[in-house]
């Protein structure tokens, strides 16, 4: 049974106004209150990363403007000089938990969406790669991805971190090394599929370069299921990036990321000081869960029996 | 826990109960409730007879030790001198070893039975330390340990000893569990049995203590110190320990570096920490107080040289170093550098309390003077590469032997690898005079005049700002009331030092 | 105009099935879609009717509505399904499940989907046996053996431990029809069971289904788009077009003589038919959306002979046992060159 | 649908090169077959050398097969599911290699030919593929899927806009929804659509792969009809594969059959249809199906359709076959002419001479 | 079967002689285990002997081969800081890491599976809704804080459960386990439970989509068609059809569990390879991460393995088209 063909349904879409695949996407996508919420809630928060330094009362990022007297502050006290308040506390540098937040919203973001973007990147090239040509390119490509998928995060990390020194861009490097098997798999499985489709056959008897085919025509059909992967990714890496933190190999100390605040606050979530690693992690949570929503929605969208 | 019973949480390791494989203090904890060593050390940090009941330098060489008679191993066998030629030998030849006992016994270069329990030491130079090391190696006996392994201890077939426990089981990563030595010929202990739980995360060794899965803690997390204290279920102890956090600087290159640039980032001219006066500035602009008593919650006091207060070659005229911005910025201009520069101060962020946190906070206190840093913060395994090339770096060191001349041989002497000089001086600090001085106190016998000379080299070398001294690390522990712990200056968490709490 | 059909109706008793001006709708965003709109025929026992029509003109859904089985949000919106003297689609859900598979079957187009690939064929057909009868195990696969025997299925007891997939198309769909004529049903409704398969085996499938109708005396309604096939099988046909019956007849009737232009279009285009060599004759066009019917036959868009008298509302016109919704009926004798 | 010719220039002169040389057939395939085997690796091969585990089964998709496509004529190629045609069809287009025998394009043998020479033979031979919702990049919008090609390839002198609106004319579509993606179209526009875009590339050659077997009833006819006067206006030449006799053999000038990766019998289409020499192709043609039948009860025909992972030995019908004899399960029968080009492979006919 | 058995193992060697040469390279780069672990004080003297005890002196080339050579002949080196065999340290804490994966899959799927087919089911309900939310937390919050607020909950505040350790075991196959008590099940309870809340996560999406995948299956209809109760058309039909990839899934995140009970374990104090990879990674002890990752293969290895022949078992339609491509 050939599940599309309903030509009643063709016919309309033919006689009806042109609806374009994006156009089509926006009202599916808008179809869950949930996740235009968690949309919302994102841009909200990239906005936030964005302007960090307009609304932040503080650089936390600035040494000179912490104070290690006004350390692990209860928050809505206000600074010692008595120029700021600090809503949400500080923590043991004295460091003003929300600007904290907003400068460490930054920084995970960044390096979620960086880490997940070159990961994506690197990893669907191969995987389409390895899906198109087959046989040996594919067993190389596969073998790779095992290897990876084999060794723990912490210790690539690490090596980065002994090549390269510490730094933002060498936990991106780290995160993409430890998520572009993901997407290769990924895309290797929907482009297995799609290699098979008779568009495939179709450009090759056109005698279409093999990179086209697989970026002109396999990648675009093979994006549905890469962008769901790719929210789950970014939220991973947020993720992945705050644990690195949390042992020790993550961003620069003094300029922490959401993870890192948590991390540094974790001390004090025992004796009452919980502010220091409760607030970052609601914020980290927002941030996950905004994704996640976003994500989820993706899926039903792009799953097309889901639609209707 | 049922009565007679006594369970320990360890923040440590313990990697093996072979008391001559891996020197760490956890190991050492084992080591010190399963065997004896000639000599020990009391909670507060005085040399004591152990198996050995006397010592004295028979010549600035040969140091002659009595040993205590009628001690028996666990399995019953007496003690003898043999024992001690044979623990000599095997601590220095430990197979496979990472090392680390081979340094207490760096001095003797040969060791000489009398008699039955009399024992002879000689040193190739006067070495006064010697008995204070000795404090370090478990004497093992030559019936069991004869050709027995790592694995063998670990085991429990060779963990014969003669101290005030013996070994039940031994779990790597979990446990180890240890039985009441009767025979043992000091006061007889309360404990019948001891746990040592290895609870490696500060949370849920609080967690464990406040559940009562442990009865005392070590390490506890400066965090939870405060509400610890104002619990009326348990009991903090604490201590002035032997262990410094300082930083040094570099005095090897002439030029700065990419840590060690003005204020454009371009390198430096001339290395500024070879100015003493910039070195002073450095050390007068840190709050050590402020650091103290709000980052590390008192968990650490502000210091200006390596031992506590009345340690022996304490040196009472070398103060804490004044927390003076003005006078900093003012000794900065002096030196050449009215505008400041920036510096990176490297910090391991794995390996002493807070060390990332304390390095920031010095970072703070320098930005203000004019001197922006950068806190550079890795791991111990990654921080170690570059050790040599750091312009400013934090560690941190323990005196073991409780004086000042450990530190001033190892960290302050001109680098000798012929002579194991220097061995921690990564920065090439280098002093003629001070070197002299120290190694004329190093091979002095006699304590009191050791003691003077000591002292004199402490404030050499801080007029000197060879480094700078910011913490003295205090030493806790926790136990439920019940429980009574004496702290101990060398970190240890012993049994023999936690005694049932008198019903009041 | 359901009262036109029921002038021809047989007598009462001997009706297995009778649908009534059935309208099976799906709200979707974009509108109403009445894939079945006012669909009216019924069945004595014994016949087989044929359902034609193009894809999407409504077959299925009228095979689901009679089933019980219509996807949600799909639904029963008006008429009725009279099946033994009850209305269908009145029944609580366990009433009609019982009746599933016991009284009325079904067996679907592709048999590569229809048997579950994860378990046995035994298992498959078994459980069918025990979900209505209590019988033993031992008992269920006898009558299982049987049933695959029957339909010409090779040592069949041997074929009830093997999977799905070792089985050949032809093997799956007979398995599908064994399963469905387990319980000697009334009523069979085939939807497209032989589209997906090669000629031969085809042919073999239509006589084994025919002979055991035959001997069985059940009822058939044979859902398909390939007026041959129906042409070899079928008693009654029943032509549908964008959710209506255009024309519904005896079918040398439907088939020889048709009235309808969509039918008589459908007819001509068979290349044998046709002069090899020569242009097929075709229906221009395209079938119009279920949302955007035009007007009154809904096939005038496409029909030569359209004009304003089409707008107007079709009602069924009806010619003895021949039956037609076109106000420009092809004229008996000049229906087909 | 119009007729009028109305062909463009470049097309004649196309056609113009391939009337020169007539006599070479434009495709020929010699001898060809195709085995789809898994890939063994060393292990796999060392570990099957030792016995330890049987050989993965290979499917021998078309076995020896000669077929030649001359110049203006089509070629039915009819047979069941699986018996090999669109194996051969994309073996004939060049998508496939051939596991043994020769492809050739207009006499020269493809294995021999250069990669630049090979890519322009293929774009000689095009495809039409039989479904039409996976035959187009459903995220590329119709003027790129027309254009994509031969933009790449250079064909087009002018500008591209023109050039697919006359190709999508010319398949009988309104260029003005040349903007819209494939979904937004029904099967035969789409169909229509897969046409233009293996039309655009001026070929010789159309391979229609069961084109029209997806489509309904009454659309088939018009692409059917689509396909005979684009045949007219461009001398194209057709490899038409089906199973459906009818369109068959309304369509062909010739007729070959298929059985199990072989082809059993060859012959023009009328011959076929009034004097078919092997058994399974008057199975065939008795089970065609037609409207005019009679409601009637037929013979049942013996057998299932064989595996092709095991066929059977000799002859790959004799199981079915109700005239089969004990040589046609050993041997395997070759073509022979059993009348002036009439071919046939059947044992049958050495019996009667 | 065999061949592919084989195939599979030498891939795993390719995978294991790939890694442990980055290993060795990386661990160079990272730093000098010497450095780590010799005492502060020691001597030139001390650091060389150390040094040529641990075969650092050697080219690193040559140490590779030295390596390969004994590990030919089972023997994978001596832990630095141990000073026993490397693979014996690790083998004797992977019956903890097992202990603790193992229940945690466990958790996964008899919280996940009953879950996600409730929330396929009903997929517009708000129970189904407030699981799939509920899921996405599982999904989004780092292990580590939710480990953190497992032990303020649960053994801080309420003090029901201890916070670390494995508490008492029991001796079953030579082996201690802390599932056999009633003291060991309390430690392993929340450890478990942080480590499973990702998979519990996972499995309920993936029998969420399972199902909606299932549900307008053709066979599905067929099986209502033939009168089945609902109860057998889901808990045969589509359950069976389910647990293919689940149990795919569950092999390969398996491997991942036991990555991410570095985490755990070292929050949880849980005795187990993970924590021990953590210190020997800080203290570059290379032979021990070389044998941990080794291990690690073997059991990604075995696992596949085990999934691949349950695949078979689940999903008769492999058997036939073969493994091959
Ligand atoms: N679940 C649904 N939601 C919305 N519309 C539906 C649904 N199911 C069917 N339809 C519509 O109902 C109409 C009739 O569908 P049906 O399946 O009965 O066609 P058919 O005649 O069986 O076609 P085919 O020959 O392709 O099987 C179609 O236009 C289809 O789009
Ligand atoms: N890529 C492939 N790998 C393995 N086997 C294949 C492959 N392509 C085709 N086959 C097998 O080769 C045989 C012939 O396939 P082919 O598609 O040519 O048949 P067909 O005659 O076109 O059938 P249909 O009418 O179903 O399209 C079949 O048994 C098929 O399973
Ligand atoms: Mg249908
Ligand atoms: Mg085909
Ligand atoms: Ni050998």
């Amino acid at each position: 049974m050939e599940p599309a063909i309903s030509p009643v349904s063709d016919s309309q879409r033919a006689l009806g106004a042109p609806e374009t695949p994006w156009r089509r996407f926006y009202r599916a996508f808008t179809g869950s209150k949930l996740a235009v919420a968690g949309l919302v809630l994102f841009v909200a928060i990239a906005l936030i990363a964005v302007f960090a330094p307009l609304l932040a009362a503080q650089n936390p990022y600035d040494l000179a403007q912490l104070d290690v007297l006004d350390g692990r502050m209860k928050p809505l006290t206000k600074a010692s000089s008595g120029a700021l308040t600090y809503w949400l506390g500080t923590d043991d540098q004295g460091r003003d938990i929300l600007s904290g937040i907003f400068y460490g919203l930054r920084i995970s973001l960044s390096v979620g969406l960086v880490s997940a973007f070159i990961g994506a990147l690197i990893g669907s090239s191969l995987g389409l790669t390895a899906a198109y040509f087959g046989r040996r390119v594919d067993s190389v490509i596969m073998r790779l991805v095992d290897l990876q998928l084999s060794f723990p995060t912490i210790l690539i990390a690490l090596m980065i971190l002994a090549f390269l020194g510490k730094g933002v861009v060498n936990v991106v490097i780290a995160l993409v090394i430890a998520e572009w098997a993901a997407y290769a798999r990924t895309a290797r499985g929907a482009a297995l599929v799609e290699r098979h489709k008779e568009y495939v056959e179709a450009a090759e008897a056109l005698a279409i370069p093999s990179a086209k085919i697989i970026f002109r025509h396999l990648l675009p059909n093979c994006l549905p299921p890469l962008i769901v992967i790719a929210t789950v990714q970014v939220a991973r890496a947020i993720a992945l990036e705050a644990t690195l933190s949390f042992l020790g190999v993550g961003v620069p100390v003094t300029e922490p990321s959401l993870g890192l605040l948590i991390a540094n606050g974790y001390q004090y979530m025992l004796s009452g000081e919980y502010w220091i690693s409760f607030f970052p992690g609601i914020a980290l949570l927002l941030v996950i869960v905004s994704i996640n929503l976003i994500g989820d929605q993706l899926r039903d969208v792009l799953n097309p029996r889901g639609q209707e | 826990a049922p009565a007679g019973s006594l369970n320990i949480g360890l923040g440590g390791a313990v990697t093996t109960i072979d008391p001559h494989f891996f020197n760490a203090t956890p190991n050492q904890v084992i080591a010190h409730c399963l065997f004896d060593r000639l000599t020990e050390r009391s909670p507060s940090g005085r040399l004591e007879p152990g198996l050995a009941l006397s010592w004295k330098a028979v010549t600035p060489t040969v140091w002659e030790m009595k040993l205590r008679p009628n001690v028996k191993w666990s399995d019953g066998k007496p003690f003898t001198a043999d024992d001690v030629l044979f623990t000599i030998n095997r601590a220095r030849n430990v197979p496979n070893s990472p090392g680390g006992f081979s340094g207490f016994l760096r001095d003797i270069a040969k060791a000489e039975r009398v008699d039955d329990l009399t024992l002879r030491l000689v040193t190739p130079a006067p070495a006064p330390n010697l008995p204070a090391q000795l404090a370090f190696v478990a004497i093992v006996s030559r019936h069991a340990g004869e050709g027995a392994s790592t694995d063998d201890y670990n085991a429990g077939r060779k963990t014969i000893g003669t101290g005030p426990y013996k070994l039940v089981k031994y779990v790597p990563g979990d446990r180890v569990e240890l039985e009441r030595n009767d025979a043992w010929w000091g006061p007889k202990q309360p404990w019948q049995t001891v746990t040592f739980r290895l609870i490696p995360n500060p949370a849920a060794r609080v967690s464990a203590l406040l559940a009562g899965g442990v009865d005392v803690i070590d390490d506890v997390p400066p965090a939870d110190l405060p509400n610890l204290s104002k619990n009326k279920a348990v009991h903090v102890a604490s201590i002035p320990g032997m262990r410094l956090i300082f930083l040094a600087l570099n005095f090897k290159a002439k030029t700065g570096s990419k840590w060690a640039t003005d204020t454009d980032g371009k390198p430096l001219a001339k290395n500024p920490m070879l100015d003493r006066r910039v070195r002073l500035a450095l050390s007068e602009s840190i709050n050590r107080t402020a650091i103290a008593d709000r980052l590390m919650q008192k968990t650490a006091v502000a210091t200006g040289q390596w031992l506590p207060p009345g340690a022996y070659s304490y040196a009472n005229s070398v103060k804490v170093p004044p927390y003076d911005v003005g006078e900093a910025k003012k000794l900065l201009a002096e030196a050449g550098f009215p505008q400041g520069f920036k510096l990176t101060l490297q910090t391991p962020n794995d390996r002493y309390p807070n060390d990332a946190g304390v390095a920031q906070a010095v970072a703070q206190m320098w930005s203000r003077i004019g001197v922006q840093t950068t806190v550079d913060a890795r791991p111990w395994n990654v921080y170690q590469r570059e050790r040599d090339d750091y312009m400013a770096a934090l560690w941190g060191w323990g005196s073991p032997t409780l004086e000042a001349g450990y530190l001033l041989s190892n960290v302050l002497e001109t680098p000798d690898k012929s002579k194991g000089h220097g061995v921690f001086n990564f920065g090439n600090y280098s002093n003629p005079q001070l070197d002299s001085l120290t190694d004329k106190a190093m091979s002095t016998l006699d304590d009191g005049t050791r003691e003077k000379l000591l002292v004199e080299a402490v404030e050499m070398a801080s007029r000197d700002v060879a480094m700078i001294p910011l913490l003295q690390m205090s030493n806790f522990w926790a136990t439920r009331v019940g429980y009574v712990m004496t702290p101990r200056m060398d970190e240890r968490t012993l049994p023999i030092n936690v005694a049932p709490e008198a019903a009041k | 105009m359901t009262d036109i059909i029921d002038q021809h109706a047989p007598p009462r008793s001997d009706v297995v099935l009778d649908v009534r001006g059935l309208k099976t709708w799906f709200p979707t965003r974009a509108g109403e879609v009445k894939a079945v709109d006012e669909v009216s025929f019924s069945l004595t026992r014994g016949r087989v009717l044929g359902l034609v029509g193009e894809s999407g003109s409504g077959k299925s859904v009228t095979g689901f509505s009679i089933m019980g089985q219509l996807e949600p949000p799909g639904r029963v919106v008006e008429g009725s399904i009279l099946f033994g003297g009850r209305d269908l689609t009145t029944l609580d859900r366990e009433s009609m499940r019982r009746l599933r598979g016991k009284r009325i079957a079904m067996i679907f187009q592709d048999p590569m989907m229809t048997l579950n690939p994860v378990l046995k064929v035994g298992t498959q057909m078994i459980e069918a046996i025990l979900a209505h009868d209590q019988v033993s195990k031992a008992q269920a696969r006898e009558r299982s053996t049987a049933a695959l025997a029957a339909v010409g299925i090779p040592s069949p007891a041997e074929r009830l431990s093997a999977y799905p997939h070792q089985l050949s198309g032809g093997m799956r769909q007979r398995v599908a029809i064994a399963i469905a004529l387990l319980h000697r049903p009334e009523l069979i409704i085939a939807d497209e069971p032989t589209t997906a398969l090669d000629v031969t085996i085809q042919a073999q499938i239509i006589a084994q289904v025919q002979r055991l109708v035959r001997e069985l005396g059940m009822t058939l309604i044979w859902i398909t788009h390939d007026l041959s096939v129906v042409s070899r099988l079928a008693d009654d046909v029943a032509v549908m077009y964008a959710g209506r019956i255009v024309e519904y007849g005896k079918a040398e009737d439907v088939l020889n003589a048709p009235r309808h232009r969509y039918t008589v279009g459908l007819i001509e285009s068979v290349p044998s038919r046709n002069r090899p060599g020569e242009r097929l004759r075709q229906i221009d066009g395209i079938t119009p959306s279920l949302l955007a019917l035009p007007t009154g036959c809904a096939f005038r868009t496409r029909c030569d002979a359209a004009d304003a008298q089409c707008a107007a509302a079709q009602p069924l016109r009806t010619h003895g046992t021949h039956s037609h919704r076109c106000c420009h009926p092809v004229a008996a004798h000049e229906a087909l060159r | 649908m119009n007729t009028t010719s109305e062909a463009g220039s470049d097309l004649q002169a196309a056609a113009a090169c391939g009337a020169r040389r007539a006599e070479v057939p434009i495709v020929e395939m010699q001898d060809v077959s195709k085995v789809f085997a898994p890939r063994l690796g060393l292990i796999e091969k060392g570990v099957t050398k030792l016995g330890l585990a049987r050989p993965a089964p290979a499917v021998h998709a078309v076995q020896g097969v000669s077929l030649a496509l001359r110049k203006g004529r089509v070629l039915g190629l009819v047979g069941e599911s699986g018996c090999g045609k669109s194996t051969l069809g994309r073996i004939a287009a060049g998508i496939l290699p051939v596991s043994s025998g020769r492809l050739m394009w207009h006499g020269e043998d493809v294995a021999h030919m250069s990669a630049k020479q090979r890519r322009r033979g293929r774009l000689r031979t095009q495809m039409v593929f039989q479904n039409p919702f996976a035959a187009l990049n459903p995220r590329m919008r119709v003027s790129d899927i027309v254009g994509e090609a031969p933009r790449q390839h250079g064909l087009i002198d002018g500008p591209v806009a023109p050039y697919v609106d006359e190709q999508l004319r010319r398949a009988g579509l309104d260029p003005s929804l040349k903007d819209r993606y494939p979904h937004q179209f029904s099967g035969g526009q789409r169909q229509r659509i897969g046409i233009a875009r293996a039309l655009a590339v001026k070929p010789d050659v159309l391979i229609c792969d069961e084109a029209v077997a997806a489509l309904d009833v009454s659309i088939q006819a018009q692409i059917v009809n689509l396909f005979m006067s684009l045949r007219e206006r461009l001398d194209l030449t057709y490899l038409f594969i089906s199973h459906d006799l009818g369109i068959v053999r309304h369509l062909s000038d010739d007729v070959a059959i298929m059985y199990l990766g072989r082809v059993i019998e060859e012959a023009p289409a009328h011959e076929i249809f009034s004097h078919a020499n092997h058994p399974y192709t008057r199975l065939l043609l008795e089970e065609m199906p037609r409207i005019d039948t009679k409601n009637r009860t037929f013979p049942l025909v013996q057998g299932d359709l064989p595996s092709p992972l095991a066929p059977p030995s000799g002859c790959h019908f004799h199981p079915r076959c109700p005239f089969a004899f004990a040589r046609c399960r050993t041997e395997k029968p070759l073509l022979k002419e059993v009348q002036a080009g009439h071919w046939s492979a059947c044992h049958l006919n050495d019996q009667g001479s | 079967m065999i061949s592919w058995i084989g195939r599979r193992v030498v891939q795993a060697l390719f995978v294991v002689i790939a890694m442990s040469a980055i290993v060795f390279v990386g661990v160079n780069v990272i730093g000098d285990p010497v450095q780590v672990l010799v005492p502060p004080d020691a001597t030139q003297a001390e650091r060389l002997a150390l040094i040529h005890q641990f075969g650092l002196d050697q080219p690193i080339g040559r140490q590779y081969l030295a390596f390969a050579a004994a590990a030919l002949h089972g023997d994978f080196g001596r832990s630095f800081v141990f000073g026993q065999p490397a693979m014996h340290v690790i083998l004797e804490r992977m019956p903890a890491t097992l202990e603790l994966a193992v229940s945690a899959t466990l958790l996964a799927v008899v919280i996940g599976i009953p879950l996600g087919l409730y929330a396929g089911l009903r997929p517009r309900s708000t129970m189904a809704r407030t699981i799939m939310g509920g899921s996405i937390l599982g999904f989004s919050l780092p292990t580590f804080w939710v480990g953190l607020l497992l032990i303020m909950v649960f053994s801080v505040q309420l003090g029901w459960l201890p916070a670390s350790g494995r508490g008492q075991t029991s001796l079953l196959f030579g082996v201690q386990w802390s599932f056999l008590t009633w003291d060991g099940l309390h430690h392993l309870l929340l450890p478990s439970v942080n480590l499973a809340l990702f998979q519990i996560s996972l499995m309920i999406r993936l029998v969420r989509a399972g199902v909606r995948e299932t549900m307008p299956q053709e066979f599905i209809k067929f099986a209502r068609a033939k009168g089945l109760t609902e109860t057998r058309v889901i808990g045969v039909h589509v359950l069976k059809n389910i647990m293919i990839p689940v149990v795919t899934v569950i092999g390969l995140e398996f491997g991942s569990v036991i990555a991410f009970s570095v985490v755990t374990e070292s929050i949880f104090g849980w005795p187990g390879m993970g924590k021990l990879i953590i210190d020997s990674i800080n203290q570059l002890d290379r032979p021990l991460i070389v044998a941990y990752l080794i291990i690690v293969v073997a059991f990604f290895v075995t696992i596949n393995l085990i999934v691949d022949l349950l695949y078979t078992a689940l999903d008769p339609r492999v058997r036939l088209e073969g493994r091959g491509n």
